[in-house]
């Protein structure tokens, strides 16, 4: 695999929560606003990182038997470090954020990509997937919130151009949240499958 | 009476999945029958009352008073997953038929957030505004908080069951279909909102 | 449980225990370098809002925890420089809200007029509820300058002074238990204030 | 027929011209209730009835043709029932584009993304009529005092017996009398208990719905607020009141026994109404929102397959 399809297969081949299907917690509940989704991907995106880095590098020390709490104190050190960070510096966002920022520790996002790439791969090699994976999740946070933010609270980023009295409130609501990741996950799979039907279109057409 | 309305209000009106969105990946994925639904259910109840117990019993007598609750995070996941696996090894000991029922649901609980996430809530503001925090009092709100989580995931289970049978349109197949079911779901239980 | 391919249990023992000793280490670095700041913005918030709830005061803040109903209410009396109560920022809280509780801060001068009112936690429904915000609505302005002995802390509905936010009486019903706990708590302290 | 109705699992009925029969008869039974609304709201009844109607109709005929790439199957009528049931359960005064976007959740949310008719498991209008709720909750709970036709409707606003019960409001409350004739405020289709009732004998009549669920559900919210109301007659409504008050004669006779999304045996269909009526005291009486028709409906639709699980027929041999 070229070092540039790792670091891109997960901004939409391998988005890890629109077509993987992890990290839906987060993905549902932060995503009221786009300047939540986008400190929720950074901080994930950073532990990634970071676990991935750590645990690469320390493939051949951790015993395979015992690798799996191995890697949840890493993730966990990185997790709390992100949290205590936050609190100090941006305690605005800390606080929208709350309890899930402590629960990216159970991201399966992280420990799959820790199971998946990093132990098998080398350190340069689980940079790039880390990165691609963190930015693919912030992408679709970034997604979802948006358009939650822009029907249901009228506003971009805090940036309010629609009138109150036209929001659809329930977008920034608990079911908002279920109804727009459910079509826009229907939207991604109807276009995958429809650049994979020209495809194999092209290739009939070359056989 | 404050423990009827503790009850009510977690498992109607703050459901953990369709309110508070923990524990999101196991009612997408351990949803599409009744039965293993209320496995489910049965594994997480248990060991979320146990997990709590035991966190909420160390941020009170070891975390607060050495004043390290900066490792939280990370004694929780480490208690929660020795207890999951402890719970496993003495299950398939004492009790082989419990463990043939809940067996394939207990290693998943490790990473499903709502464990944690309800450990970590509780220790955040108390339940009982005159009891302060109070193990006893987080312990049974994990328990509600568990039964809601049964709940949700079986009338989830019975509506995927029956969608199994009917022709879905190709693009909703399967997750988008269940969020907009949950989404649905979601709206109807917007009804209890500030029933307690 | 051991097997024989496995490598020692001593091995396993020492890796996990090193790794988590020095995650320990790593994170108790970061915690000392995070203590200050996080200490800070707290202290900050809490300032920032005491200062807003009691306009143009300044003198000394003696902090008591008051049990008012079996709950521990954290009152900062303002003390001038003569060593006269001037009033006081009340932590108040309320469990009636629409997401259960929320916790406000309210000044009174020492008559018990309720000088300003600041929101310190609340997760109230976006669009509805928040409006409780200052920078949202103006339905909290509405308690300034009012003595809640003749104002009363009910909304117009229940037959009280206070107007709902449309659509969102529960939360202005809160809004309000909140106040009044604050202000029955002030009132203890008042009379338990010895110059 | 009335056979073919209890016992078939979905989809129920195969030929088109079953469900057609039954989509028109409903339509027919609810125009005496909307004759009374038209009376007492007005104009505004009519437009957003027909923009209601047209809009369900025309999003699901767009969505079958471009989207599924199917036969439109618009002339059974189902979209017709779903449009002017939504529209019975709104404001006359709701803007009309609340009424589009309510016709886009009904047909584009609750109903095509499952497949189409039969495949729903919730029904459309009340999903639609919620989803409005919570999106828009000024708008929708708003409600223009009626005032016979010679009136000007929309020009004054004011609660419903059940919104001046939970508020606390300081208006008086309606008679008996009006709020059997549907002088009351609240949904322009919901307000006539009479005009609603001959509706639904009509339809049991000619067998489109049976009694099992109405009658639970009127019974059940009667019983328990009855209960209550013996309790403590201070705090809590007379049961005629909360039978006759808000939508429930609507829901029970009407979204509730919706054949898509409840029970197919008339056990099922008992407990489908007990629990309807039991949910709807409850959130009534200590909710947040003043009603709780059409909250119950949706939750004891998701129960549905449990109950037929439950209560489906027992097999011998196993």
């Amino acid at each position: 695999m070229s070092k540039v399809k790792i670091l891109t297969k997960g901004f939409f081949k391998e988005n890890p929560s629109l077509i993987l299907v992890l990290g839906m917690c987060p993905t549902l509940a932060v995503t009221t606003s786009v300047n939540n989704a986008i400190g929720m991907g950074a901080a994930t995106t950073f532990v990634l990182l970071m676990s991935n880095i750590i645990i690469s590098l320390l493939k051949n020390v951790i015993p395979d038997k015992v690798r799996i709490p191995c890697y949840i104190v890493i993730i966990a050190t990185f997790v709390s470090m992100v949290d205590l960070i936050i609190k100090g510096f941006l305690p605005a966002l800390s606080e929208s954020l709350g309890v899930f920022i402590p629960l990216i520790v159970v991201n399966c996002i992280v420990l799959g990509r820790a199971e998946a790439f990093a132990n098998k791969n080398s350190v340069f090699d689980s940079i790039l997937d880390g990165l691609g994976m963190g930015i693919g999740f912030t992408i679709s946070l970034i997604l979802v919130a948006a358009v939650r933010e822009i029907l249901g609270a009228g506003s971009f980023m805090g940036w309010q151009f629609i009138p109150s009295q036209y929001n659809i409130l329930i977008f920034v609501l608990a079911p908002g949240a279920f109804l727009v990741l459910g079509f826009i996950m229907a939207l991604m799979r109807h276009i995958i499958n429809r650049v994979e039907d020209k495809r194999k279109d092209k290739m009939c057409a070359a056989k | 009476m404050e423990y009827i309305l503790m009850i009510i209000g977690a498992v109607l009106v703050n459901n953990i999945i369709l309110v508070q969105f923990l524990g999101i990946c196991p009612f997408l994925g351990v949803s599409s029958k009744v039965n293993t639904a209320l496995g489910m259910g049965a594994a997480v109840t248990f060991v979320m009352a146990l997990a709590t117990l035991v966190t909420s019993s160390l941020q009170k007598y070891v975390l607060v008073p050495l004043n390290i609750t900066f490792l939280q995070t990370i004694v929780f996941i480490l208690v929660i997953a020795s207890l999951v696996q402890m719970v496993e090894i003495m299950l398939k000991k004492m009790s082989p038929s419990l463990y043939r029922a809940l067996g394939v649901y207990l290693p998943l609980i490790t990473t499903n957030c709502a464990v944690l996430g309800i450990a970590i809530k509780v220790t955040e503001q108390p339940l009982i505004a005159a009891h302060g925090f109070s193990i006893l009092d987080s312990t049974f709100y994990s328990v509600a908080i568990a039964i809601g989580f049964t709940l949700a995931i079986v009338i989830f289970a019975g509506l995927r069951e029956q969608m199994e049978l009917v022709d879905i349109p190709k693009g909703m197949k399967g997750v988008p279909i269940a969020l907009i079911t949950a989404g649905i779901l979601a709206m109807a239980f917007m009804g209890f909102s500030n029933l307690v | 449980m051991a097997q024989k391919k496995e490598p020692s249990l001593i091995i396993l023992v020492v890796v996990l225990t090193s790794i988590a000793l020095v995650a320990g280490l790593a994170l108790t670095g970061v915690y000392a370098l995070t203590k200050g700041p996080i200490e800070l913005s707290q202290k900050q918030k809490k300032e920032k809002a005491l200062s807003d709830v009691l306009p143009g005061f300044d003198g000394t803040i003696v902090d008591t925890v008051v049990n008012f109903e079996g709950d521990d209410i954290l009152v900062h009396k303002a003390v001038d420089k003569n060593g006269k109560l001037f009033g006081a920022g009340v932590e108040t809280f309320t469990m009636k809200a629409f997401s259960g509780r929320f916790d406000l801060m309210v000044g009174f001068d020492n008559e018990g007029v309720i000088l300003n009112t600041e929101v310190i936690k609340a997760s109230e429904t976006p669009g509805l509820g928040d409006k409780i915000n200052k920078n949202k609505s103006d339905f909290a302005k509405q308690f300034n300058n009012n003595d809640p002995a003749e104002y009363k802390l009910q909304v117009t509905k229940d037959g009280g002074d206070v107007d709902a936010i449309t659509a969102a009486t529960i939360s202005s019903r809160a809004y309000c238990d909140a106040v009044q706990r604050a202000y029955n708590v002030f009132m203890k302290v008042k009379e338990d204030y010895h110059e | 027929m009335n056979r073919l109705l209890n016992v078939s699992g979905s989809p129920h009925v195969h030929s088109d011209d079953s469900v057609q029969k039954i989509m028109w008869s409903v339509v027919i039974a609810l125009i005496p209730a909307f004759v009374v609304s038209v009376f007492y709201f007005g104009l505004p009844v009519i437009i957003l009835t027909l923009v209601s109607v047209g809009c369900c109709v025309l999003f699901e005929y767009l969505i079958q043709r471009f989207l599924m790439k199917v036969k439109p199957t618009v002339s059974d009528g189902s979209a017709v029932v779903t449009g002017v049931l939504l529209a019975f359960n709104v404001p006359s005064n709701l803007p009309i584009w609340m009424m589009v976007v309510g016709a886009i959740v009904a047909i584009g949310i609750a109903k095509m993304p499952f497949g189409g008719l039969g495949h729903n498991p919730f029904n459309p209008a009340l999903v639609a009529r919620v989803f409005l709720l919570i999106a828009f909750p000024v708008a929708m709970t708003s409600w223009p005092v009626p005032v016979p036709v010679w009136g000007f409707a929309d020009a004054v606003t004011g609660p419903t017996p059940l919104g001046i019960l939970k508020e606390g409001a300081n208006v008086e409350m309606p008679t008996y009398m009006n709020m059997l004739l549907g002088q009351m405020g609240g949904s322009f289709g919901e307000v006539s208990a009479i005009a609603l009732i001959i509706g639904a004998i009509f339809l049991m009549i000619r067998k489109v719905i049976s009694w099992h669920i109405p009658v639970s559900f009127i019974l059940t919210v009667f019983v328990f607020a009855g209960i209550f109301w013996l309790i403590d007659p201070n705090q809590y409504a007379n049961p005629f009141f909360h039978v006759l008050a808000g939508g429930l004669v609507l829901g029970a006779c009407f979204m509730a026994t919706d054949m898509v999304t409840s029970p197919v045996t008339p056990l099922g269909m008992l407990v489908f109404g007990c629990g309807c009526g039991l949910f709807t005291i409850i959130i009534r009486m200590f909710g947040a929102y003043p009603e709780g028709v059409s909250f119950s409906i949706l939750i004891m639709n998701a129960f549905v397959p449990l109950i037929n699980r439950m209560c489906k027929p027992r097999t011998f041999a196993k």
